[in-house]
């Protein structure tokens, strides 16, 4: 039973990762992004429990719950508490949406041309998924290099972790607990640190956007 | 070869019957929700009756287009209702119900609708004739790549055939490349009948208007036929997205029995779309013209998504 | 004697007496007279090539006075086949010419140029070998500069539009002969037959390829060459525009098939790929331009270049396809691309005919100042909406079959039996399809907007309420075109046959004939009939006219003399919606590409500042491939230019020193 | 306004429309409009009371729309025009078009003092007179301004519903 919805539920899981970083590309308010992120955790979580339930090991199963907690919850609720708290939320990125949507579309159809290359003779399932762990990681490079305030850039670098980590579960049936563990919590700091200082520049600043912060080192 | 015949001559009867109906139902839903008493869901139907029994009024300069225009439009959408597959997915022969002849039987329409606008001669005509066009231009990609998307698995692009793959094999329908598509799709129709947020069906100002802008010349029987002809696009764009979201309940072997439950499964789901599409606009508000590319954009990206995605998880 | 070398002879001898008579005949019989042995020229054209598709056989043999082989015209099927597209657009262009051509256009070198023109272009396809085909292209290029030349020479923008043509022109001549040179070295003959014994991988292969591409899609307007078009197609008369835009484009894509279907077939993969790009870039940089456009024939220009985008379009993917064995496919795509063809010169000369007829009554090409044209001329009206229809690929016209062909190859191509053929065509197929499907949605405005604002809604000028029906020989061509346009949309499956056999025998795509003159293409199993869907309609249509005869006979229509409008009482035709105000919500949304120069000037009443005397708006679209790549290239090449200047002073002294050195350079290099 | 909080808001407002009263005799001659009136409005001048007080007829509360009245943007599609306030001179051309614009059969109706008299309004300079003067007025809404009450009776006689 199991064996015959497993493809559907990874290519589901995979989809609503894919369909949500295009959406964060898309969406400019902070807190839509940052609803839209506690989605992709909860996508990858489902990921990493369809694996695991695969597979049959109890640790995937943790890790999935360990996901859950960090990427689905814990780091969209300090995001989210960080952001009501300033009054401008709103991102004008340097890319228009529409010319940022079609980026995705290609960086899209390029992973999945290099994959292809990589992946010539895997045809396992998981295999076939991994171009979009890929494209995670690309798009989280886009986001990374197109928006200026600090926050959204934040959401950028946590789609391309979520991209790292889909890449690493389905090409090796899953990372060991303990490192995991590690990433997550390491994430979790440098997120908490990074927000915490995007807070104090705009105490000081007045905002945050990076483009003005250049003017630091005069 | 006859029971597909008859199946798409009782679609045809069906959707004149319905169309109306479906307008009603969501003109009734959106009044409840605003705390209306509303005017009932046969109001429609009372007011096409009415409007072909007025004496139309045209101005001097306008041309034969103003009465040609309408009835186009009118028979592109009656065409559609025939070649869908909404009760049942019986092939006609020679004509099969392929993406390609119905999208460009519908762009007959709305070019017939582009053009009346212009027809008209007034400020206000040409500028909805203009931002219809500009809408549905870029819709068209969407539309085409979005049911790309959908006939991947079915390796046809014959609209009967991807319904019949999806009522077989249901998991089709879950599959990230058929979710990202049917949003896509949903959007384009959106856009190619409309509604809101791409334009509001219910507006006064001229200057917010795409369609209502382009009928603002036509009276009576024009008028009631450019509205009918509007209203079963919706009609059979809303059915053909609900049999590829539910594609339960069509016919597809001819018995009477499958017939009447495919009446009725068409008619249920065409109702229950229109009263979701109803409550999904009081939550919406329009979005600004120059603002619906991008929204148009998105959806393209997401139809193109689909596509790929159809390669990576396939 | 055959009947093709009857019909050979016979073009040459009317090429003769056209000439004769041009040139001899007086004024005021030469329009008539020129134009009728054109006609003729123009007709023993179509009957040859339609022999010559049909299986007819027969070759000319001109003995050359240079030391080589005999030149031999002998037409094949897919030479029959192109002979008859262009020569059926020479008749259309000189029927037409004969009623509208006047005073300049009516001169001795004009009909004599045309006669040259069109005498030309038709042989290109009988050519068997490359000195042959070259000759038979030059002659059809310089047949077309002097027309060009003759109709008025005098205004500057002619003059500026020549200079672009012939350079380009020269430019694609020098691609297409450096290209068949490469050919010819790595073969050691001229022939076409010994030509096709190259292997395709081959690296001269691939260079000449690249040569030749690049010369023929010159010659079929496409990206980056495409800078003539819209300056020099706006200054030709109707019917020369019709020529050079319905007939002449079409030997850049015979040259194109002849390299990918007679000489090279089964190219490597990067080739579909290469062309692809072309096409698809040109068709979306033409439609966009011509969706912009507001001067009518500009905007049928730019048309030319989208609709051979997608010609190019589809025989790239007929190439890559191939590659990938989906044989079926490829064989659909490649029977797109000739449908494309043969409707694109049906289209397009029906459009250019009425764009000329729109000129002759109106004087006035910038669609801002027509309207109103549909009731005072309905012939034009009509038929230019017939083409119209075709050009933005509606059913029922043939521009519907090709596109829905060409959708059907690249939906059907991705995917043999469920399994994805490569990785570049799985890449290429939906982005080919998006291309086509933007291309598609935007000619539709086009033509909309072409068509709306020049021949609906209120004359938006004096000259445009003065307009009157042109005469009977004008119309005759204009009907014949739409006829052609539609009919062909409705007998898709003869059509699709004939084109079949053309491209035998090296392909054999499998279509039939099925219902009512529908098409089968059995390699991806898809079928249209376009006539019974057209049944359809008329029985749908039935009930909705008896309602309307009824409700008309009860409720007659009252007609008012103005159209409401918002209700304003001071309602003037010039609040009209214009075309440069329909195209510019797309300005808006393709800002990036067009890069549009606004300018506003806004003259204060002289007591406040808050009124408003008047706002001058004024919008402009330049070609961006002509202000970004051609301006730069160009002052590169003046600044060379200056230094070149200066290295040659005028001093007999220096150039023998120059004849010195270079005396020595070669003894030097020879005796390594 | 969050989808949460419009959401609640439809939830807690249910149905505010007031129960129907009885409804009037219908209108000689409206017998072909079968329960379907679509209304052209048209302020011709004044202070713009009874336009609120038409405004309100097509509210909520009154609710005129579950009687088959609607508002539309082009006397094209209408069938009734509703005319409230004093004629002002550079109304009457506007005024004379609307109603030719309407298709027939087509019924004017003036609504408040000022659109029957002139009301206050009546010596005014740029006043030309009341509706009657310009265009014929097939039904009249008294009142200063009327009650909305009394709007949605004179269109219910139009629709008969």
């Amino acid at each position: 039973m199991f064996d015959t919805v497993y493809p559907q539920l990874i290519g589901l899981c995979t989809g609503a990762l894919l369909l949500t970083s295009a959406l964060l590309v898309w969406r400019h308010s902070l807190l839509a992004s940052i609803r839209l992120l506690s989605v992709q955790g909860f996508a990858l979580a489902a990921l990493v429990a369809v694996i695991g339930l695969e597979e049959g090991e109890a640790e995937v199963i943790i890790v999935s719950v360990l996901v859950l907690l960090v990427k689905g919850m814990a780091l969209p609720w300090v995001l989210a508490h960080e952001t009501r708290a300033t009054t401008r939320t709103d991102e004008a990125p340097r890319l228009n949406p529409t010319a940022g949507l079609l980026t995705v579309a290609l960086l899209t159809i390029l992973s999945y041309v290099v994959a292809s290359r990589l992946l010539s003779g895997d045809t396992s399932i998981s295999a076939h998924a991994a171009p979009i762990g890929l494209a995670m990681v690309l798009i989280g490079f886009l986001l990374l290099v197109t928006r200026r305030q600090a926050g959204s850039q934040l959401i950028g670098f946590l789609v391309l972790d979520n991209g790292i980590a889909t890449v690493a579960f389905l090409t090796s049936g899953g990372v060991p607990l303990f490192l995991e563990l590690g990433i997550s919590l390491d994430v979790l700091l440098v997120v908490v640190i990074l927000y915490v200082f995007a807070g104090r520049m705009r105490n000081k600043f007045g905002n945050t956007d990076i483009d003005q912060l250049r003017k630091l080192h005069d | 070869m006859i029971p597909a015949i008859a199946v798409a001559l009782l679609q045809l009867v069906l959707f004149v019957l319905l169309s109306p109906l479906l307008i009603g139902v969501i003109r009734q839903v959106r009044a409840r929700l605003e705390g209306r008493a509303g005017a009932g869901v046969w109001q429609p139907w009372r007011d096409v009756r009415k409007l072909v029994a007025k004496d139309p009024v045209r101005a001097a300069d306008s041309s034969w287009m103003l009465a040609a225009g309408p009835v186009t439009l009118l028979v592109s959408s009656l065409l559609l209702c025939v070649l869908l597959p909404l009760v049942g997915t019986l092939p006609l022969p020679l004509v099969p119900s392929d993406l390609f002849v119905i999208v460009s039987i519908m762009l007959i329409g709305v070019v017939a609708l582009a053009l009346v606008g212009l027809d008209a001669g007034t400020a206000f005509g040409g500028m909805g004739s203009s931002r219809h066009m500009t809408v549905a231009a870029l819709v068209e990609p969407t539309l085409l790549l979005a049911v790309y998307a959908l006939s991947i698995p079915a390796g046809t692009s014959t609209l009967s055939l991807i319904v019949e793959t999806r009522l077989q094999n249901p998991a089709v329908i879950i599959s990230p490349v058929s979710l990202l598509a049917m949003v896509a799709l949903a959007i384009a129709i959106m856009a190619e009948t409309s509604r809101l947020p791409i334009d509001n069906p219910s507006t006064h100002l001229e200057l917010t208007m795409l369609h209502e802008a382009m009928v603002l010349e036509a009276s009576g029987r024009d008028l009631a036929w450019l509205e009918l002809g509007s209203w079963l696009k919706l009609a059979a764009l809303l059915g053909l997205l609900g049999n590829l979201i539910l594609p339960w309940g069509v016919l597809t072997e001819f018995t009477v029995a499958g017939v009447l439950v495919g009446l009725a499964a068409v008619t249920a789901k065409i109702l229950l779309l229109g009263a979701l599409l109803s409550v999904g606009e009081v939550f919406l508000a329009k979005v600004r013209l120059f603002r619906v590319p991008e929204l148009l954009a998105g959806s393209f990206a997401l139809a193109l998504l689909a596509v790929t995605a159809s390669y990576l998880v396939a | 004697m055959t009947p093709v070398e009857a019909g050979m002879l016979g073009q040459v001898a009317l090429l003769a007496a056209a000439v004769a008579a041009a040139l001899l005949v007086p004024a005021r019989w030469r329009s008539r007279v020129g134009g009728i042995l054109c006609t003729l020229l123009a007709a023993a054209g179509v009957v040859t090539g339609v022999i010559a598709l049909s299986g007819g056989q027969g070759s000319l043999t001109i003995p050359a006075a240079l030391p080589m082989d005999p030149l031999v015209l002998s037409p094949d099927r897919l030479g029959g086949l192109v002979m008859v597209v262009v020569s059926a657009v020479g008749v259309l262009a000189s029927l037409f010419g004969i009623g509208s051509a006047r005073v300049a256009s009516a001169s001795r070198t004009a009909w004599a140029s045309m006669a040259v023109f069109l005498f030309g272009m038709q042989l290109v396809p009988a050519a068997t070998d490359v000195v042959s085909f070259l000759l038979l292209w030059e002659i059809m290029t310089l047949g077309s500069t002097a027309l060009l030349l003759a109709h008025h020479a005098t205004r500057g923008t002619v003059a500026s539009a020549l200079v672009w043509y012939s350079a380009m022109s020269q430019l694609s001549f020098f691609f297409v002969l450096a290209g068949f040179a490469v050919l010819a070295g790595a073969t050691g003959d001229t022939g076409f037959a010994a030509l096709a014994t190259l292997d395709p991988a081959s690296w001269q292969a691939g260079l000449a390829f690249v040569l030749l591409l690049l010369g023929f899609g010159g010659k079929a307007e496409l990206v980056p060459l495409h800078v003539w078009v819209p300056r020099v197609l706006p200054e030709a008369p109707g019917h020369v525009a019709a020529a050079m835009s319905g007939a002449m484009v079409n030997i850049g894509v015979y040259g194109a098939l002849l390299v990918c279907v007679r000489l090279l077939p089964n190219g490597p993969a990067w080739w579909g790929v290469l062309i692809m790009v072309l096409g698809g870039v040109s068709a979306l940089y033409g439609i966009l331009q011509a969706s912009v456009a507001s001067n009518l024939k500009v905007l049928l220009a730019y048309s030319t270049t989208e609709n051979m985008g997608l010609v190019f379009l589809g025989l790239g993917a007929s190439v890559l396809l191939r590659r990938d064995h989906a044989t079926g496919a490829a064989d659909a795509a490649l029977l797109a691309a000739l449908l494309l063809m043969v409707s694109h010169a049906a289209f397009k000369a029906t459009l250019f005919l009425g764009a000329g007829a729109v000129a002759r009554s109106t004087r006035e090409m910038n669609l801002d100042r027509l309207g109103g044209l549909g009731g005072r001329m309905p012939w034009t009206a009509g038929a230019f909406g017939a083409a119209a229809l075709g050009a933005a690929a509606l059913p029922v016209t043939s521009g519907f079959v090709a596109e829905w062909m060409l959708l059907q190859a690249l939906v059907h191509g991705s995917r043999v039996g469920g399994e994805v053929v490569s990785v570049t065509a799985s890449v290429a197929m939906p982005l080919a399809v998006a291309v086509i499907a933007l291309t598609a949605g935007l000619a539709l405005l086009t033509f909309v907007k072409a068509y709306g604002i020049a021949f609906l809604a209120r004359p938006r000028s004096e000259k445009a309420k003065q307009a009157r029906e042109v005469p009977l020989i004008m119309r005759i061509p204009l009907v014949i075109g739409a006829i052609l346009v539609i009919g062909l949309g409705l007998l898709p499956g003869p059509l699709a046959e004939a084109l079949a056999s053309a491209v035998g025998p090296a392909f054999t795509p499998d279509v039939r004939t099925i219902g009512l003159a529908g098409v089968d293409a059995r390699g991806i199993d898809v079928v249209l009939d376009p006539a019974t869907v057209v049944a359809i309609a008329a029985l749908v249509l039935v009930p909705v006219l008896a309602a309307i005869l009824v409700s008309a006979r009860r409720h007659p229509t009252r007609v008012s003399p103005l159209p409401w409008a918002g209700g304003g009482s001071r309602l003037r035709p010039r609040m009209q919606y214009t075309a440069t105000s329909y195209a510019e919500p797309l300005v808006r949304v393709f800002d990036d590409v067009l890069r549009p120069t606004r300018d506003v000037e806004v003259t204060h009443v002289g007591e406040s500042r808050y009124l408003v005397e008047r706002v001058h708006v004024e919008q402009s679209v330049s070609d961006v491939i002509e202000t970004r790549f051609y301006r730069p290239v160009l002052g590169l090449a003046q600044r060379f230019g200056i230094l070149a200047r200066r290295a040659q002073n005028g001093s007999i002294h220096r150039y023998l020193s120059y004849s010195f050195v270079a005396l020595l350079v070669v003894l030097i290099v020879v005796s390594l | 306004m969050s989808v949460k909080r419009l959401a609640g808001l439809i939830r807690r407002s249910g149905r505010i429309a007031e129960p129907a009263p009885p409804a009037p005799a219908l209108f000689a001659g409206a017998e072909v409009f079968g329960g379907s009136v679509q209304v052209r409005f048209v302020n011709a001048g004044g202070c713009s009371d009874c336009a609120q007080e038409v405004a309100s007829a097509f509210g909520p509360v009154y609710d005129v729309e579950r009687y088959g009245v609607r508002l539309v943007a082009s006397p094209r599609h209408a069938d009734v025009l509703l005319i409230t306030g004093a004629v002002t001179r550079n109304m009457i051309e506007p005024l004379r078009r609307t109603v030719d614009a309407i298709p027939t059969p087509r019924f004017v109706i003036a609504v408040g003092d000022c659109a029957l008299t002139g009301g206050v309004f009546a010596e005014g300079y740029g006043i030309a007179g009341p509706v009657s003067d310009f265009v014929d007025v097939d039904l009249s809404v008294p009142g200063n301004p009327p009650a909305p009450a009394l709007i949605v009776e004179a269109l219910r006689r139009m629709t008969g519903r």
